[in-house]
């Protein structure tokens, strides 16, 4: 339903950041991208949801399909209302406002208006936490509470496709467990779509159906889940396990390490 | 019966009058606060609009014959815009609209038209021109500059300023204009203002209170009570209160952030007029005007930029300090110093005004 | 719109025809113009002015700059200067310092350097006081103020010659006349006390000097204070009981249109209106002040701004004279707004009547071709001259550079044979039409108040 | 009354914001020369207490001791003085400078220059000027930054600006680094890099380091000792091996290991 | 900005080398040239010695005030643009600075003597009024420099009339050189290369130890601070300078104006200065050349000079408004207009325009 047809993305008319990217995202799949830093991962979603235009930059070639219908370039809230949610890294939150203000604004492009009541109680039940931090100035909320609350704003606006931005960031591994079991949860219950950037690509790897390895704006790399596990360079440089398995350890990275890129 | 060496009555006149006057100041200030709460931004444009807003009501209340045709075609253009950025119901079809803006075009018409109250024309005629004027200025020079440095839209403001003094000397010229519309009319048909209420013997004089600014004063209240609730419990405050904190956030969860800020523009506008007639009425309508919003930054600063509570609170206090201190210290001191030194002191003792948000700040 | 203006002019000059107390006495004869020696037909002559129109002080400059406008094309019609057209060159300082610096270096760098700047505020003079003299440009101002005249100590005549009176001479004056007619013609008891309640800034503050305060004791006026407000005041019910407190019984205010008009409305809310007699300086007396005064109205049903007492130092559209009915000509011609017609508009024609003759006399002295600011200046040292036919007198001397007769008169508003207010109405709206009446009838020169001047109470 | 060989000494620490206790009576010493993990859930108090060690926090009761000398009311720009340096969870450089003149702000506390003589900046202020850049061009050279040397920062991936930050702490010469989450967001290979980098750092320039990290395989790799907090106390202190093994950190903490 | 785009072929071999102001031949002919026509202009009006009359004398006039203010606004720029402080009095301590000038002038205090004094002590007024930076950040600071605006004008005005006559003007007299009056062309290059001078200085400070710390407390006032940089302190010396700078214009400005008024230093003044610097480029140091220049010249020549035709046509396009309201709004409006559309084509000011089309010259014929 989501088709990303070989996009070029130009920061400030100057800066080249994505050089013909494309894939795809069908209904009821949680896709992965996956990539290092500067790859140009957060800047894909950022295309799809229209939220470079605040940023100075523009998609230059190619074209972003949404059921058929190219949607780049629109406007952000124009794309939301289409069914495209993203959740920004950083856990971004209305800080002045509390827990509930927060999700009510997510509810609030939403047609039907008067259900946010019902959509609320949804909310809850995938992030009972939530609940009882519902009158808090979401500005005193703690990471993960922040990330649930994004996501759980994010789902007030009954999303077709979600694009989770880093979600592991900088949260406990027992967290960072939880919401990607949630994340899990919301897929099979809602059938919504999911897109995820990750760095975290063993937490990744568990949950997706199919992912993609970005390098450099381009992507370099695609297969299903299992396919990637599988992939020698893929455990190597995303899970950390030398050619026998084994983890690594740190200690022993030397100073000339073997850099090895895909394409270039 | 003196008050620390001041006669009784002149400081409870003094009192009385800075609380009434900080009554428009706490108008003027809203205005200034709803376009920051919405935007950030700290509109130096005020002022003008001000300005301009009041001439409208002018118009509207002078002028029999042109003003209908001229609210006429305002409501049509207001209603132009605003159709462009209204959220129907979903279902509604493009005939349907254009029916609905065709419908509610024809009603506002014939209350222009129809009505000889020169006062209600001049209302609903003010209230859509000032509305108009602060959707103006929100599309052409606001809204091109989202995602650019603040201060770059507030420098915006102070340019818009310029241009509305510009377009108010084009259209209705400088000279002075009264503006007497709290008045019955009397045996020669002229206007006459409402007598003020007197108070005799109070603390060792007579003590009176100005029809006029206790109306305003009322109007103020019941502005500022419909704001607090506004913001408080509707769908619209809401969106406002997250625009202002995060824009660019704002956008991403799907708020229609252009039609957000553009509808602050057009409350701020229409506010502008209100507070700028009400001043009118009290002395006249003199393109000294602008002047009268830069008087009110401290009480905007004082009661905290965010708050609409604060706005009130704070245009009283420097209502009331500039008073007092003119009593007690003579004018020169009470309406030039007094109330900067208050601004000084609440801001080092509470650094986001009496009623602004603490910032919540993390590492 | 303009048809209507135009029938409420006609609807004016009506009801001063009115007028029972029109006073003809000072009519004056013809117009005199000093005969050209010289026929200039085919050259053209520039009037140089550049001043606030936009700023805080546009609510009165604006009508000036109307007055520019027709009395330019009346002249022009009638011959201009000995033939030579008259052209405007005039520009907005919007009330700026820097602006009118600017300007003026523009102005100083014309070709041919102009022969005289026509100047309306006091800030501005007394900014250009040291370099006009330097670039031998003379300026005529239309405000009175000390230090622009006379410099810092008031010992240097310099390049600036006022349209009107001093504003410390005028407020002298005004105690003058205030001590004499208090008990009499003003049938008040005890002895006249004086507030001054005046716009915050060097026009407001000029009257309260020293000099003035002295003078007005050795006449038997007190004055008690004073208290200053800024144009944007809602209210000034305060300053006003400050000032009643230290037992004012007189208000007299250096400010202009709006300022007057608050102060005689607070003056009503107060219940004052009988203790305290409003008072002001020649720009009190406006009409804008008696237009803007109809919003509130005293108990006895008449506006708060009636019987404002001040300076005039020039004759009133009222007072029917060759001059003011050319002026009356003009400007219903023109099609002006009631709200133009006040001091601002009159001046503006007198300026350029005055700018004419001035012309006139140095081309007759030295020709055309010597023509220079110095010249101009020299004629302006020997100026004995009735602009308009009187309704402005000058007698500038080598030491005198401000006109300095004046008459104390009141404002208030026409009445009809019956004797109750004449109501015109206006766009819907009905309105009294504010007249301005000499109480002393001659006019007498001001006393000199200027630090040393020759009035100065030791 | 210290060893010599502690070189930070944090003694029941209390910090409160509003209602939330943040740090409830901690205590904990670090030895000179080594590499020290502070580790915990989120919410743990982790981030709060570097910050005290800062000096961004005031906490209400508690000590903290910097080479003996307690450091507990000095201001953040005075600890720095004493050798103390930071970075920052979310990333907290000079976004608009470059990143040298990120590095050379660090340089601040070594430089004695006067307002004039920069004004002027011929003679003295020059000089300094070239003194101070070439250290930081060392560390540049260290870090591997050539390339970004005058790159705006704010421009920069997010692996290079936490390493621009690591060089901007360094750039302090600190004898005590707090590294807030250095590698949060990092791929394997990234990471990698970063260990060395601090490894380095620990062993040649043999500065003592605080190293809060979520994860936990280079947390037991290169970590010497580990703190656990958990709910603002301490609940356990040891070696790589007692933590792994220790059951109240696995129920807080951990989890079901791997 | 990627002030690392060179064109090809030009290196640095040393560090001295590198931390050159105009580090291309480009940088160096361009300003060199434009300092010369600057410098070369007065030379070519009716008062220079070549008695040719090219350039207005009006104009000159106009160069002098953009340079004052260019002082003003590059002080304005350290503390708004490089420590992300904001002030709303400027143009007040602009005032202190050249009441100061002028009374010790009036004093017989030799303008040389005056000027440095005057600029120390407006220097030490915005320290007071820095003071609540300590607590107060953002609008609300500017807010707390508000109150300086209208304070110290109120000082002027009444405690302080004996020493500044008040309300009314305050004559300065000339300043002299060795006996030689400064006037004309003396004052112009008087005001010309004060003026480098501060600009050079002010561009040193940005790039040493000072204006790292300024830009760190900008950019991350908390990570300054736990790195080292004393923030407090370091806002106070960002006030000090700014001030200084004011005071340098204010004195600059009282002997090229002569007569000095409070009116003339009001808030109006100090928000177009601030106008100037985001106009010019906050956060950039040629930001007060291009800000100034353009406001200046739009105010003083620009606008003067169209103005005649515009008064003959416009009244003409629209006959049914009166002719002398369309004289009043033509400044007004065309300065309004003007503003909005260089904000709504560059944002981020001119000089950030202009170092895009350094880059975009140097890389051409590439668009990235």
């Amino acid at each position: 339903m989501l088709e990303v047809q070989n996009i070029e993305v130009v920061y400030s008319n100057v800066i080249l950041v994505l050089r013909g990217v494309s894939f795809e995202v069908r209904p009821g799949q949680i896709v992965a991208l996956m990539g290092p830093n500067g790859a140009g991962k957060s800047t894909t979603l950022k295309a799809i949801s229209g939220l470079l235009r605040s940023e100075l930059g523009e998609v230059t070639r190619g074209q972003i399909l949404w059921d058929d219908h190219p949607i780049q370039n629109r406007d952000a809230d124009e794309i939301v209302r289409k069914g495209i949610v993203q959740v920004i890294e950083g856990r971004p939150l209305f800080r002045h406002l509390t827990v509930e203000e927060n999700l009510s604004l997510g509810g609030i492009v939403y047609e039907n208006g008067r259900h946010i009541r019902d959509d609320l109680e949804r909310v809850y039940t995938y992030f009972p936490r939530l609940r009882d931090l519902r009158k808090r100035v979401s500005g005193y909320l703690s990471g993960g509470e922040g990330q649930m609350l994004v996501i759980g704003r994010a789902l007030m606006a009954h999303p077709r496709l979600l694009m989770l931005d880093e979600p592991s960031l900088g949260l406990a591994p027992l967290l960072v467990a939880e919401i990607f079991e949630i994340v899990k949860e919301i897929n099979r219950k809602e059938g919504v779509s999911i897109l995820l950037v990750e760095q975290n690509a063993r937490a990744a790897l568990s949950i997706t159906h199919y992912g993609y390895v970005m390098e450099n704006g381009r992507i370099v790399l695609d297969g299903s889940a299992e396919q990637l596990a599988a992939n020698e360079d893929i455990k190597e440089f995303y899970l950390g396990l030398t050619q026998l398995g084994e983890r690594k350890s740190y200690r022993d990275v030397k100073h000339y390490k073997r850099r090895k890129r895909w394409l270039g | 019966m003196e008050i620390l060496g001041q006669p009784g009555f002149a400081v409870l006149q003094g009192l009385i009058t800075g609380v009434l006057t900080g009554g428009i100041y706490a108008l003027i200030a809203l205005g200034i606060v709803i376009i920051n709460k919405a935007s950030g931004v700290f509109n130096f444009a005020h002022g003008y609009m001000m300005l301009l807003g009041a001439l409208i009501f002018w118009t509207f209340f002078q002028n029999q014959e042109l003003a209908p045709v001229v609210a006429f075609a305002l409501s049509g253009a207001l209603l132009a815009i605003l159709s462009t950025g209204i959220r129907y119901p979903a279902t509604w079809t493009r005939g349907g609209r254009v029916a609905f803006i065709a419908v509610a075009w024809a009603v506002i018409g014939f209350i222009l038209l129809q009505t000889d109250n020169l006062a209600l024309r001049a209302i609903v005629g003010t209230a859509l021109g000032a509305a108009l004027m602060g959707l103006l200025i929100e599309r052409l020079t606001i809204r091109p500059l989202i995602g650019q440095p603040l201060f770059t839209t507030v420098m915006m403001t102070l340019a818009v300023g310029e241009v509305l003094l510009g377009l108010t000397q084009v259209t209705w010229g400088s000279v002075d204009r009264s503006l007497p519309i709290f008045a019955t009319v009397n045996a020669l048909g002229l206007p006459q203002a409402y007598p003020p209420l007197r108070i005799r013997n109070v603390l060792g004089g007579t003590v009176v209170i100005k029809t006029e600014l206790l109306i305003a004063f009322g109007i103020a209240v019941a502005a500022f009570i419909g704001f607090v609730l506004f913001f408080r419990y509707t769908r619209l405050g809401l969106s406002m209160r997250a625009t202002a904190e995060n824009a660019d956030l704002a956008q991403a969860v799907g708020l229609r952030v252009r039609a957000v800020l553009a509808v602050a523009w057009a409350i701020a506008g229409a506010l502008a007029a209100l507070a700028a007639t009400l001043h009118g009425s009290s002395t006249a309508l003199s393109i000294t005007m602008p002047g009268l919003a830069l008087r009110v930054f401290p009480a905007v600063l004082l009661g905290g930029l965010e708050s609409i509570g604060g706005a009130f609170v704070g245009g009283l206090v420097i209502g009331i300090a500039e008073k007092l201190g003119t009593v007690y210290f003579g004018s020169d001191v009470g309406e030039q110093l007094i109330p900067f030194v208050v601004l000084m002191i609440v801001l080092i003792v509470r650094p986001s005004g009496l009623f602004g948000e603490e910032r919540i700040e993390r590492v | 719109m303009r048809n209507r203006f135009l029938s409420v002019v006609l609807i004016l000059a009506l009801a001063l025809l009115a007028l029972k107390a029109a006073p003809t006495a000072l009519a004056q004869g013809g117009m005199m113009r000093t005969e050209c020696k010289e026929d200039l037909t085919g050259k053209t002559i520039t009037l140089h002015t550049f001043g606030d129109l936009s700023g805080p002080f546009a609510p009165i400059t604006q009508p000036l700059a109307a007055g520019f406008a027709d009395a330019l094309k009346y002249y022009n019609q009638q011959g201009g200067i000995c033939g030579a057209t008259i052209v405007l060159q005039q520009d907005d300082t919007a009330g700026r310092q820097e602006q009118t610096q600017s300007l003026y270096q523009r102005y100083r760098a014309f070709d041919p350097k102009p022969l005289m700047l026509l100047l309306y505020s006091s800030a501005d003079a007394e900014l250009l006081r040291e370099q006009v003299a330097e670039d031998q440009i003379p300026v005529f101002l239309f405000a009175g103020s000390t230090i622009g005249l006379y410099g810092e100590k008031a010992d240097k005549p310099g390049w600036i010659f006022a349209g009107i009176p001093l504003y410390t001479d005028q407020f002298g004056a005004f105690c003058r006349w205030l001590a004499k007619a208090w008990t009499t013609e003003l049938g008040r008891e005890g002895t006249p006390k004086i507030g001054h309640l005046s716009w915050e800034g060097a026009f407001g503050r000029s009257t309260e000097t020293p000099e003035t305060t002295a003078y007005c004791a050795a006449q038997g006026v007190e004055v008690v204070g004073g208290e200053y407000f800024l144009p944007t005041a809602t209210d000034v019910t305060a300053q006003i009981n400050n000032l009643v407190n230290k037992g004012a019984n007189v208000i007299f205010t250096t400010s202009l249109a709006s300022g007057t008009a608050l102060i005689a409305r607070d003056l009503v809310t107060l219940g004052l209106e009988d203790e305290v007699l409003l008072s002001g300086v020649n720009w009190a007396l406006d009409s804008s002040v008696g237009l803007l005064g109809q919003a509130t109205l005293k108990p006895n049903g008449l506006p708060s701004t009636d019987n404002i007492y001040g300076i005039l130092p020039y004759l009133w559209w009222d007072e029917q004279t060759e001059g003011t009915k050319l002026v009356q000509e003009q400007f219903t011609a023109n099609q002006r707004p009631l709200t133009a017609r006040g001091i601002s508009y009159l001046a503006g024609f007198g300026a350029v009547d005055t700018y004419i003759e001035l012309i006139t006399r140095t081309v007759n002295r030295v020709g055309f071709n010597n023509l220079s600011g110095a010249e101009v200046k020299k004629t302006f040292e020997n100026f004995q001259y009735e602009s308009l036919g009187g309704v402005f007198k000058y007698n500038f001397t080598e030491t005198v550079r401000a006109q300095d007769q004046v008459r104390i008169a009141r404002l208030t508003y026409a009445r009809g044979a019956d004797g109750n207010p004449i109501v015109v109405e206006v766009g819907g709206r009905k309105l009294l039409v504010p007249v301005v009446v000499p109480v002393t009838k001659e006019f007498e020169k001001v006393p000199d108040l200027k630090p040393g001047g020759a009035d100065v109470v030791k | 009354m210290d060893q010599p060989n502690i070189k930070l000494r944090v003694q029941n620490l209390t910090l409160r914001f509003g209602g939330i206790t943040a740090l409830d009576d901690v205590s904990f010493e670090v030895r000179t020369g080594e590499i020290l993990a502070l580790i915990g859930p989120n919410g743990a108090g982790k981030t709060s207490c570097i910050n005290s060690i800062g000096g961004f926090y005031r906490p209400q009761s508690g000590r903290i001791f910097l080479d003996g000398q307690d450091i507990t009311r000095l201001p953040p720009y005075q600890r720095a003085k004493l050798g103390l340096s930071r970075t920052f969870q979310n990333i907290a450089l000079y976004t608009n400078a470059t990143t040298l003149d990120n590095l050379m702000a660090a340089r601040h506390i070594h430089m004695r220059s006067n307002l004039i003589g920069e004004a002027i900046f011929w003679g003295m202020a020059q000089r300094e000027e070239i003194k101070h850049r070439r250290v930081v061009e060392e560390i540049i050279d260290f870090l591997e930054m050539q390339s970004i040397r005058k790159s705006v920062v704010g421009k920069l991936g997010y692996g290079l600006r936490k390493r621009v930050e690591l060089g901007r702490a360094l750039a302090l010469e600190p004898s005590l680094l707090l590294l807030d989450e250095p590698m949060a967001g990092m791929n394997v290979e990234e990471k990698e890099d970063m260990a060395r980098f601090i490894l380095d750092i620990h062993e040649r320039r043999g500065v003592t380091i605080v190293l809060i990290e979520h994860d936990m395989g280079l947390v037991m790799d290169i970590a010497q000792r580990i703190v656990v907090l958990d709910f603002g106390r301490k609940i356990a202190e040891g070696t790589p091996e007692e933590i792994r093994t220790n059951q109240a950190v696995i129920n807080a903490y951990l989890g079901q290991a791997e | 900005m990627s002030a690392n785009i060179r064109p090809s072929g030009v290196f640095d071999t040393s560090y001295a080398q590198e931390m050159r102001i105009n580090r291309t031949r480009f940088d160096q002919i361009l300003s060199a040239g434009f300092l010369g026509v600057i410098l070369a202009l007065p030379l070519l009006s009716r008062a220079g010695p070549f008695g040719i009359d090219l350039v207005q004398p009006g104009f000159l006039g106009t160069i002098e005030r953009i340079a004052i203010f260019m002082i003003a606004v590059q002080g304005l720029n350290l503390l708004v643009g490089y420590t992300g402080q904001i002030t709303l009095g400027q143009a007040a301590f602009m005032a202190v600075g050249a009441y100061t000038t002028a009374i010790l002038m009036r004093n017989g205090i030799t303008f040389w003597l005056a000027l440095p004094i005057a600029a120390l002590f407006t220097g030490l007024v915005g320290l007071i009024f820095g003071l609540p930076s300590l607590r107060v950040k953002g609008f609300y600071l500017a807010m707390a420099t508000l109150a300086a605006q209208f304070i110290i004008p109120w000082l002027l005005r009444n405690p302080l009339a004996p020493l500044t006559n008040g309300a009314s003007p305050l004559p300065v007299p000339r300043a002299d050189l060795f006996g030689i009056e400064i006037s004309g062309l003396w004052l112009y290059y008087l005001l010309i290369i004060t003026c480098l001078l501060a600009m050079i200085a002010a561009r040193n400070i940005i790039r040493t130890r000072t204006g790292r710390a300024f830009i760190s407390i900008r950019d991350n006032d908390v990570a300054a601070e736990l790195l080292g940089i004393n923030v407090f302190a370091y806002k106070l010396r960002a006030f000090f300078i700014c001030a200084v700078y004011a005071g340098l214009a204010g004195g600059l400005l009282a002997i090229e104006a002569r007569s000095l008024s409070p009116d003339r230093f009001d808030l109006r003044n100090s928000i177009e200065l601030l106008a100037m610097l985001i106009i010019g480029g906050a956060g950039f140091s040629q930001a007060p050349i291009f800000g100034v220049s353009l406001l200046a010249l739009l105010r003083e020549a620009l606008i003067p000079s169209i103005t005649p035709s515009l008064q003959e046509w416009l009244p003409r396009l629209l006959p049914f408004v009166d002719s002398v309201n369309i004289n009043a709004a033509i400044a007004p409006l065309i300065f309004g207009v003007v503003i909005i559309a260089f904000l709504i084509v560059e944002p981020r000011g001119l000089a950030y325009r202009w170092e895009i089309l350094k880059i975009s010259w140097k890389i051409r014929p590439f668009s990235y």
